[in-house]
């Protein structure tokens, strides 16, 4: 009943209309730059009603969120990592490529699930969302950390460089590799764009006058859903074009598209619920955060960082498998998941 | 008549998310410019999304003297040795102005 | 009077303002993908609050209209077809191309008018809306098949190609020409992107829980009729632009961009009228679905099906003279002329 | 006071998050046709809103207001290339071109000056919206004479051209010269994009159907106060790009870069204090419109009219020190010094 | 010093409702990847309207070794013949990895 | 076997409010056609923010026979002595069709 109301959601439709658009080879083109205006708007919007809000939040619980995403965004690759070396099914740098993905989380998904619990009426805290400004960041930084291990193990084997399929594998030399510039990409990481703008966003939404806040409001607000929806539309069209990348792939890299956000999705309902003490809105905010995997902040992230992995990889599943799969089915099965939890 | 002079036209297509580098590079060898353009495209590295603002190519220009080529060309090599993902050629061109890609812009 | 109500409304005066930039040589420049956006949104925004009505709709109403729709989308090319051959001031695949273009519709001319009756406070179905999804498609097809006959009639006059002005006249070879992937340009008219988001947004508004569709109100309510002049505003740029390619096309051929909206839009008006027996407003809105000509889906569709045509041609005639004369005075005529025939 | 309750806005804290956001080297980039796209949208509202009070205005006023924003645009730029030209920091040319931009206006910092004085509870008078439109183009005329003279007295003193650091020097061959489309330019400078949206849309305001505008309201009211955020945090961006070439530029000329402007805003604010005889609010504004310098319409201007010049020094000067030097300390200041003007 | 090898690089201008059938074509002729850009002009079939999104000109770049380029000259001149709009020119380019295009990209 | 004939292409990067300059230069000297993409870069005059949508560059290209190129390079060099920033270059391309760029286009 639950899923079914998501399914009949106009953003969740959207999406499948984007989908669909594709899948019958519609002339169908959203210009370039929209989906990116797009989503500086939703995170602006989110940013300024969130920190509006946290201003008058409890320290204590928003530190302990804080927390939890940080151990978040730090264990989740690290299980997926050693899940997809076990699989044997790509190599340890495309394995830490990928997961990294999955420690990180996505905007759209986040939003399509405070739609879905708006549409049912469920009420949430507003802690989740500093958890999602928070782990952006820690899962590029394990990311690299992951691939370093990875690069010292292939020389530990290797003496000579070996070219593979089209790009040549890095030799680790001294300093100037793609892991040498650490400390350069870890700045990277904490200063990626959809970071700066939601908590910038939040930082004004907390310490502006009310009366400038005031004129916001309508802005921020009424336009908000609709914005969503054209997003998403576009998100449907860009997910579905990696759709069929999807063979290319190969089934048990794409089944873990599948089965990862499932395992986040418990790891943070338990987190939410258990730990944090949320409510069930609060708590499957933080089950979606969970089981998300990034498709905007990371993958530049990745193309400079591990220049060895194949985008193919991390975008088909980030993109055309996880973000389609939480959208249309893992919301309502991670809001069915708290509500058994809290029921227990 | 006017007068034409060679000089060499450096071009690489990659992924935006190099921009940054790539800048960086041409400033340490002291080109006397450069031009980026917005690209799309495939490769081996799959397809560069021209659906989406996110993940796109650029394709960038540098005039440079034939002395300064190989500088960068090497510069390059030890990119593409890292894994990175480079578009790289190289075209003969000719200039009305020589002096103007013969040094440092600033 | 009800004439000089439209030149003062705000979307019929930034179309102007539009014209006037360029006329006085402005360095005024939309950004190459506005237009687009906005259309993106008034279609879904007009496709949301059709979709929302029509779920109220008689089906009886609504399967006669989408019939008339295709009578009209049918008849009005090949009118238009048969005049232009008569003039022999192009050749027959040049007359195919323009044609088809009248048979569909133009999407800002359709909003204008709406803006225009909202404005002079008359009423109207939303049957039209419909009609306006379904007639997009199947000029397209006319078009073809109006190619096809030409190119037959071509071949059956010449054995040896002749080089053309710039380009080279097709040979119709065997299954390869542009002719020949018929069903690929068939496939291509009913899932062009116009069609897309219409069709789509229409279903979404239909079928979405009232509570979702609640909150996306202010999206493609309060804001359309700002977005709506922006994209006037560009489109009379984009138009004045073409209007000066005017003297290239020909004073008869000029004068048919005029006759033909006409003719199409008395055609319409009747349909609307007498047959669909819909009220002033709405039979108002079927006649400028007649008389418009479409300018976004229709040329690059025709581009691709017939190649041989010169765009010039077809765009500044939809673009440069019908569009501006319906925006600025067919509509009113459109108006007064139901007026009359619901008086007579 | 007065000016911490400007660094609360959400707008100017959006420019300084664009500032920061630069500054820490994030990778955020907004995209490139936005700040377009945006500017367009603020021009047409707040030109609507305008025209529609001033269809009620009083004639004589507003000529007044008009005769004044000319003698302002006009006087400016001259003081200005005096105070440059002693400084002998740059030739003579550069000189015409950088104080050009200071006779014309930014319209970023006039919307952030109505942003202020809305949220300090101050009314303003809507004439010195007519100002901003009347003063884009004066300055860039007087910008082309002072190049004029500039380059007659090269010539005098010159026989042979020199060629100079990267471009080479104009000759004053006749008639064909940068100076020498005169007619040209000039028009350019009535015809500038800003120009035509901001008088257009006042017109459109002015003449419209009420009810017409009623249906307007929402999209240039509602949003408007979000969509000048999203502009001066992506205007926040741009202009801190500029800020590291402040080195390049030198002390002194930075320096001007801050004393024009306080210059600028002490004669505005003479003029709309005593001479205009408007509210301390509508002086402010003034006072503004005389402290701020073009960076959109007159920079284009220029490099077709003075080509002679560096850009990097009038792009650096206006864009990356005027505009935050007012944004963020200039407009609380000529508030106060209105209010002394008031008082005293 | 980086040695370089010669390729050819082809470059088609028409408008983007082209572009899936050029991309068709480069996968049938197995090319090891294409780089599309955004573009405007004009030409004998009129203006390419840059001041809407809609009905604009694309910018096609494809490498490829000189045996690979007469199969692709002769599809687009098929292409041609039957009245499409195409700008077409060749280059000689030099390049550093050789086998980047000298092979089917996937 | 496709045969290829030798135009010549000159290359114009420049602010872009020099573009309707250029198109009547162009329109002067009666080119077949020309094309224009949107670029950003660096130079001896600064950079041309490619932040904003205000102040861009643009990258014309124009393929002309070898004949029409000097009167063009002509004109491009007394805007240089102008003052006026162009960054201009010329390859050798080869076409299929030659008749379509040795003629005015309208
Ligand atoms: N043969 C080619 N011709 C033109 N562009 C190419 C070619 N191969 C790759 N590219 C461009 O370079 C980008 C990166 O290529 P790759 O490193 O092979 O993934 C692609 O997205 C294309 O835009
Ligand atoms: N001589 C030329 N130089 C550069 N681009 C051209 C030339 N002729 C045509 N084009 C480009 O090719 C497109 C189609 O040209 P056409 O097929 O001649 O209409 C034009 O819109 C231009 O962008
Ligand atoms: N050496 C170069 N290589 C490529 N593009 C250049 C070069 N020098 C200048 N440009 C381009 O030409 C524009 C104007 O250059 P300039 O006239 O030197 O300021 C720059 O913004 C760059 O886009
Ligand atoms: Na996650
Ligand atoms: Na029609
Ligand atoms: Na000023």
């Amino acid at each position: 009943m639950s899923s079914l109301s998501n399914l009949l959601l106009p953003a969740v439709l959207f999406f499948a209309l984007g989908v669909i658009a594709r899948l019958i080879k519609s002339d169908l083109r959203f210009p370039p730059d929209l989906a990116k205006v797009l989503s500086i708007y939703l995170l602006m919007a989110i940013g300024l009603h969130g920190g509006y809000e946290l201003a008058k939040a409890d320290l204590v619980i928003a530190m302990n969120s804080i927390m939890w995403a940080l151990i978040l965004g730090f264990t989740l690759p690290i299980i997926g990592y050693l899940a997809l070396v076990m699989t044997r099914k790509v190599s340890p740098l495309d394995a830490a490529a990928i997961s990294a993905h999955y420690g990180s989380v996505s905007a759209g998904t986040f939003l399509t699930a405070i739609a879905y619990l708006d549409n049912v009426g469920v009420t949430y805290e507003t802690y989740p969302l500093i958890m999602l400004a928070v782990m952006e960041s820690p899962a590029i930084v394990v990311g690299l950390i992951l691939a370093a291990k990875a690069r010292h193990s292939i020389a530990a084997r290797e003496t000579a460089p070996v070219s593979g399929g089209g790009a040549v594998i890095s030799t680790p030399d001294n300093g100037d590799g793609p892991g040498g510039k650490f400390s350069e990409l870890l700045r990277d990481a904490f200063t990626n764009g959809s970071v700066v703008i939601l908590i910038g966003s939040m930082v004004i939404g907390a310490i502006s006058t009310p009366s400038g806040m005031q004129q916001l409001f309508p802005f921020i607000d009424e336009i908000f859903m609709g914005v969503l929806c054209l997003f998403l539309f576009d998100m449907g069209m860009v997910a579905a074009r990696r759709i069929g990348d999807f063979r290319q792939v190969g089934w048990l890299l794409a089944l873990f598209g599948i089965v990862m956000p499932l395992v986040g999705g418990v790891v943070g309902a338990y987190v939410g619920h258990a730990i944090l003490g949320f409510s069930v809105g609060g708590a499957t905010l933080v089950a979606v955060l969970g089981a998300s995997a990034s498709y905007i902040a990371v993958p530049p992230a990745m193309r400079l960082a591990i220049p060895e992995a194949n985008p193919s990889f991390y975008l088909t599943l980030s993109l055309g498998i996880t973000f389609p799969f939480n959208v249309i089915v893992g919301i309502p099965i991670y809001h069915s998941l708290v509500q058994a939890m809290a029921a227990g | 008549m006017v007068e034409l002079y060679p000089e060499k036209l450096l071009s690489i297509i990659t992924n935006d998310s190099m921009q940054e580098r790539l800048e960086c590079m041409f400033k340490k060898y002291g080109v006397s410019g450069f031009t980026i353009i917005q690209a799309s495209g495939e490769g081996s590295s799959g397809m560069a999304s021209e659906m989406s603002g996110f993940d796109g190519n650029i394709l960038v220009k540098v005039i440079v003297p034939e002395s300064q080529l190989q500088v960068l060309l090497e510069s390059v090599e030890r990119k593409l040795r890292k894994g990175y993902h480079l578009t790289v050629f190289v075209s003969d061109v000719q200039v009305i102005t020589p002096e103007k890609f013969n040094k440092k812009s600033r």
